[in-house]
């Protein structure tokens, strides 16, 4: 560790006032990232006990753990917290929220004050989608089809959608803001082409908040008033087009899918690049393939309706453009692999999860190639391979990365250090449950185990059982870093710095940060990751 | 209309004449008053052409000269433009599946 | 929980074994890739860990590297992107001449009838051997008519008919899974597809025609008189609607100048809501069904306006008295 | 365009702690208004999807529904619009040459012409309220000739498509008469100068993109074809 022992505690953004206050009305992006981080772990439990109830209930064959109503309604909240309350805010507004603005060499975002709003916006979102499933539920399946959401269900479909409406404009706002502060506030000499691959693909992916958050805001509007006016336009009794629901839902869902993995992307970008202590392998081919990725992830989503009744004109092309956005994916995975060749690796838990993420990020990838396929498309959809494939990508990728970038940004954002071991250990846990638990559903699906099923024949169960352990592993691969983090506020090492001593502005000011971020504005002459000029001998991480 | 040589003005201060707002306003009315005129008139599907393309005139003046975008950086012009592809992109993809359903006809 | 174990989906379709085909190379192709991915980062994690590769090389990137990882991933995807939609093609055109078997999904059941008449509940009995295209309508929301077995799967829509069609080669009992999640009882909309050898199938037939007051178009031929459809749509050119007689299949011109096929949606659309498309030469008169025809009674009467297509049938369809495909049964 | 030293002070206080000088600010805040008004444009396109998948396929239905729209109360309105962005337009003009008394009288007359609108919305809301052009149970429909409609369900997506567009499209214009009158109300306070006028614009940028959207909702929803007895 480096020497200096800090005896005097300098003034961060941590100790520079006190008091409840100074958090919910402040606008620094720091704290504002605290507050996302906060409630997105609130919201990642809640999730997470509804999976482990599906996962008790899908136990044995028969339903018996809970009413076919209920085990709708948990798989549908399941969806709805984790998607649109947890997977989409999660890199984006806790660690693009506390590291953008240091990463570009700047005070703040570029608008502090609609930060904040948007943190509010959420929570508003949140707890109106919360009072609906407290108050009943919603058994729609997160995706809202109609007409079942706008007829036949008799849960609290209109609370549901208007808690997702209102988080979406806070997902907008957190978009606009990474947009233009990237775009007007970057430091000098800190040109694109210097700029970190977080930054990059945070970038791209915030193009698709601000693109597509408005259609699903729309989309979920017109169904609260189908619901509430019975205005038709859904409905195939009134002359409506169920499947134009699905066309406007996907035009926003399957870009939201890039929204959840291009942020953790960039994670990994800056994990492997840092560990390895080298350049990133293709730094341009990998910039542009997040801003490919966000493009191209807007003419794929028809690709969720190939059996839903679209014309097969259509399918073919969706089918097409489909596998074009595979190979910017295919190429990130490359150049990560290539940027260890030849580099100096240690095993720190980021890396590890980076490995993992690379692998899991691979499978998910791969499998996505069999949906993007028409005639095999047919057999699998709607079944758990579908389930496990956007496992792979959510929880094997996103959550993942998500992990990865909390532990790398971790004695940034508060000043300690985590307890290495435990956190090996339970990357290690999180790797072996994750596979143990999503595996077997690639198989159960080919089998033909539709999901959303509350009992299933009995022929399926061994696979089940065998998700359902895994399941458990991972919950405790999940619960020790909420206990060791915690632990780590108080017991924690001091943190240096520069702990990982790793390139990149943020890690040129002190750990936690001050206030304003830098004593004076950097000016950066050096080219991304430049691991090349930075003396051999501060290499003082362990392993 | 107004001659853009003598409005060379810096993009920071972008103070257009006051002539050219009215010219502006004045054009405007009149495309207002002919896309009532010619849906009077029974051109068939033109119709609609013709009422979408008098309305894409108008709404380029609107963004060009009372919001500023000929006079704005071209980060801007990229937005609007990036806006016109994304709905571009709506439209038509949906389109794509409504307008060829009927293409393989006997599988229904 | 351990005796009854299989891994892989029972394959009793003529498609069944071009699906297979296919994911069977697509998991090749993902292994391989997999391990290549796995084994570099572990070969490159090992042989360059900081104990013994202290100081990195830095390497900027490489053209020829990066379009080699562009251009093949890009060239093995459009081969799945052929052979996958070539499959999808088939799927999408039932073969001629296939029997027709009319599905109505609804919260929670699947109601089947035969063109000869015959009902069933959750269950289809089908010969094996020959093509069977099913067409199929929800009666509330969205539902999905899935086959493992047979590797086919298409959603049913309401307010709409759907198809799909399929050749068992395989005796046997099969999942009929409802895929499409459509509320409490989802999981229970569970039915089953009994392929049958031909003999065994007749006698099924044989066995349940008693039941049933007749073919599915004969109870059509009679709705269409119930609900005094022959008044105007006569068999002759004098009456107010299009004569019927011949239509499926056939270009229709409509009064705004555009042309479409009368198939079954056609039909239940000029049935349902007359208004949105009327015939060249016709007047918009006809009065909206909608709420007074079931879905059942809706596909008898697709299945008679059907049957009305049929050369052989045209003729005795102007007696006003159809006679099914199968008359044997009977 | 003297500067006068009260009004570098007010500039100073504007001058967010973040940026480094007014430039950066007011290129910053104006880019953010344009990618808020990006989201705008999708959020409306949502709807204009719709109404372009309906209007394919059930053209006559459409045609009806339009018949049956007040042409000179939407093309009133397209004239009040116009009129309303050409105020804000020298509204905005005389924040930037430092006319605050032009400006807010300029901004008052906007909000007028914003009032008018919305209350010739309103009497055209009220008449197709009363003749049951709403969606919904109670919704009932016969053509301008007094004929039952041809299609009638297509005819009500007509209509509930007309109340979703123009009904947001309204409830824009309330925002937008809301951010007008806090514009006015910090003019009269003094807020802006020739070297501070960005709220004056951004809102003005708003005001604008809703005149916009009703430029596009006037001909595709009153002038489909005035073509009778189609």
């Amino acid at each position: 560790m480096a020497t200096a022992v800090q005896t005097v505690e300098r003034e961060n953004y941590l100790n520079s006032n006190y008091g409840i206050k100074s958090w919910l009305l402040t606008t620094d992006h720091k704290r504002i990232a605290m507050l996302y981080l906060v409630s997105i772990t609130a919201m990642f439990w809640i999730g997470g006990f509804f999976a482990m109830m599906i996962r008790l209930e899908l136990l044995t064959p028969a339903g018996d753990l809970v009413t076919s109503d209920t085990y709708n309604k948990l798989f549908t909240m399941h969806g709805i917290i984790m998607v649109f309350f947890f997977l989409i805010p999660s890199v984006p507004a806790v660690i693009g929220n506390f590291v953008i603005p240091l990463m570009v060499g700047a005070k703040d975002l570029a608008f502090p004050r609609v930060n904040l709003l948007s943190w509010y916006i959420y929570m508003l979102g949140a707890i109106t989608a919360l009072t609906a499933m407290v108050t009943g539920g919603v058994d729609t399946g997160w995706t809202f089809y109609t007409p079942f959401s706008t007829t036949y269900s008799n849960t609290h479909v209109i609370g549901a959608a208007i808690g997702i409406f209102i988080a979406g404009f806070s997902s907008i706002l957190t978009g606009l803001n990474f947009i233009v502060t990237i775009h007007r506030m970057r430091a000098p000499g800190l040109t694109w082409r210097r700029l970190p691959l977080f930054c990059w693909s945070n970038y791209a992916a915030a193009l698709i908040m601000v693109l597509g958050t408005p259609v699903i805001a729309i989309t979920l509007l017109l169904v609260a008033l189908e619901r509430a006016f019975n205005i038709g336009v859904f409905n195939p009794q009134l002359g409506g087009d169920p499947l134009l629901f699905q066309h406007l839902f996907w035009f926003y869902s399957h870009p939201a899918v890039y929204i959840m993995i291009l942020p953790g992307m960039g994670v990994i970008s800056e994990v492997v690049t840092c560990f390895s202590r080298k350049r990133a392998f293709g730094y341009e081919f990998v910039a542009l393939a997040s801003i490919a990725i966000a493009v191209l992830g807007f003419v794929v989503w028809a690709h969720h309706m190939f059996v839903a009744g679209i014309s097969v004109y259509a399918a073919l092309v969706f089918s097409l453009l489909s596998y074009l956005v595979a190979i910017p994916s295919a190429v990130k995975v490359f150049n990560w692999t290539a940027t260890m060749y030849k580099g100096s690796i240690s095993y720190n838990t980021p890396m590890l999860y980076a490995f993992g993420f690379i692998g899991l990020f691979t499978v998910g990838g791969l499998t996505g190639i069999f949906l993007a396929s028409l005639g095999l498309d047919v057999h699998v959809h709607d079944t758990y391979f579908v389930v496990a494939h956007f496992h792979y990508v959510m929880v094997g990728g996103m959550v993942m990365a998500y992990m990865a970038g909390l532990h790398f940004w971790w004695p940034k954002m508060t000043g300690r250090m985590y307890p290495e071991a435990w956190a090996k250990l339970s990357a290690l846990l999180v790797f072996v449950g994750f596979n143990t638990t999503f595996f077997p559903q690639f198989i159960l699906g080919y089998m033909g185990a539709p999901r959303r099923y509350h009992a299933y024949p009995p022929e399926f169960q061994v696979l089940n059982v065998l998700s359902t352990a895994g399941a458990s592993i991972l919950a405790v691969g999940y619960v020790l870093p909420m206990i060791y983090f915690l632990w780590s506020l108080r017991y924690g090492e001091q943190a240096p710095p520069n702990p990982w001593n790793a390139v990149g502005l943020e890690w040129m000011t002190a750990s936690p940060p001050p206030t304003h971020n830098f004593d004076e504005t950097p000016v950066v002459t050096w080219e991304a990751y430049d691991y090349e000029h930075q003396p051999q001998e501060e290499i003082t991480v362990g392993h | 209309m107004a001659n853009p040589s003598n409005e060379h003005f810096s993009p920071e201060s972008h103070i257009l004449p006051v002539s050219l707002y009215f010219a502006i306003w004045a054009t405007l009315m009149v495309c207002t008053g002919l896309t009532v005129f010619a849906a009077s008139v029974d051109l068939g599907i033109f119709n609609i052409v013709v009422a979408l393309l008098i309305a894409t005139l108008k709404g380029t003046l609107v963004v060009l000269f009372f919001m500023h975008l000929k006079y704005s950086t071209k980060l801007t012009m990229v937005t609007v433009i990036a806006a016109l592809f994304w709905l571009f992109i709506m439209f038509s993809l949906t389109l794509t599946d409504y307008m060829t359903r009927h293409w393989v006809t006997s599988g229904l | 929980m351990w005796q009854n174990f299989p891994l892989f989906p029972p394959r009793a379709s003529a498609l069944a074994w071009q699906v297979d085909g296919l994911y069977f190379l697509l998991v090749a192709v993902s292994a391989f890739f997999t391990l290549l991915i796995f084994v570099m980062i572990f070969i490159f994690a090992v042989k360059y860990r900081r104990e013994a590769h202290p100081h990195p090389v830095q390497i900027e990137g490489s053209l020829p590297l990066e379009l080699t990882w562009t251009l093949i991933p890009l060239g093995i995807c459009m081969i799945f992107f052929a052979w996958g939609s070539l499959i999808y093609f088939q799927e999408a055109r039932p073969p001629k001449g296939a029997m027709e078997v009319y599905v109505v999904g609804k919260q929670w059941m699947w109601k089947i009838e035969h063109d000869t008449g015959q009902r069933e509940i959750n269950q289809l009995h089908v010969p094996v051997g020959r093509d069977v295209k099913v067409i199929m309508s929800s009666q509330d929301v969205i539902h999905s008519f899935f086959v493992p077995a047979f590797r086919v799967k298409a959603d049913v829509l309401p307010g709409r008919f759907t198809m799909t069609w399929f050749r068992p080669t395989k005796t046997g009992s099969y999942y009929l899974f409802c895929s499409q999640y459509c509320g409490t009882q989802h999981s229970g909309m569970v039915g089953e597809v009994i392929v049958m050898e031909p003999t065994a199938y007749q006698a099924w037939l044989s066995g349940n025609s008693g039941g049933t007051s007749g073919s599915l178009s004969a109870n059509g031929q009679q709705l269409f008189q119930q609900l005094g459809c022959a008044t105007c749509h006569r068999f002759d050119t004098q009456g107010r609607g299009p004569n019927l007689a011949g239509l499926f299949g056939k270009p229709v011109l409509l009064d705004d100048g555009r042309t479409v096929v009368a198939d079954e949606n056609y039909i239940r659309e000029s049935i349902l809501n007359p208004g949105a498309k009327i015939v060249a030469g016709f007047k918009p008169i006809m009065p909206s069904f909608q709420g007074q025809v079931s879905e059942d009674n809706l596909m008898a009467l697709v299945a008679y306006i059907k049957s009305l297509a049929q050369p052989q049938q045209s003729q005795s369809a102007s007696n006003h008295q159809a006679v099914p495909e199968t008359s044997n049964v009977q | 365009m003297a500067t006068s030293d009260v009004d570098i002070q007010i500039a100073e206080r504007a001058l967010q702690h973040h940026f480094a000088d007014m430039e950066q600010q007011q290129e910053t805040s104006t880019f953010g208004m344009w990618m808020f008004l990006l989201t705008e444009i999708m959020f409306f396109g949502g709807l204009f999807t719709a109404y372009l998948v309906y209007r394919a396929s059930y053209y006559q239905a459409f045609v009806e529904g339009s018949q049956k729209m007040e042409l000179w109360a939407g093309a009133t309105n397209t004239a009040v619009l116009i009129c309303s962005s050409l105020t804000m337009a020298l509204g905005v003009r005389a924040a930037q040459t430092g006319r605050k008394k032009l400006m807010i009288v300029l901004l008052l007359i906007t909000i007028l012409f914003g009032l008018g609108f919305l209350g010739i919305k309103g009497v055209e809301y009220h008449e197709h309220w009363e003749n049951h052009e709403f969606p919904g149970p109670n919704f009932h429909f016969e053509t301008i000739d007094k004929k039952p409609p041809v299609d009638p369900q297509h005819t009500e997506i007509y209509f509930s498509l007309y109340w979703a567009m123009t009904g947001l499209h309204a409830l824009h214009m309330i925002i937008g008469v809301g951010l007008v009158s806090w514009i006015i109300i910090a003019g009269l306070m003094s807020a802006y100068t020739p070297s501070y006028y960005t709220p004056v614009e951004i809102v003005g940028l708003y005001w604008h993109f809703v005149d916009l959207v009703w430029i596009y909702l006037f001909p595709l929803l009153y002038l489909i074809s005035k073509k009778h007895g189609g």
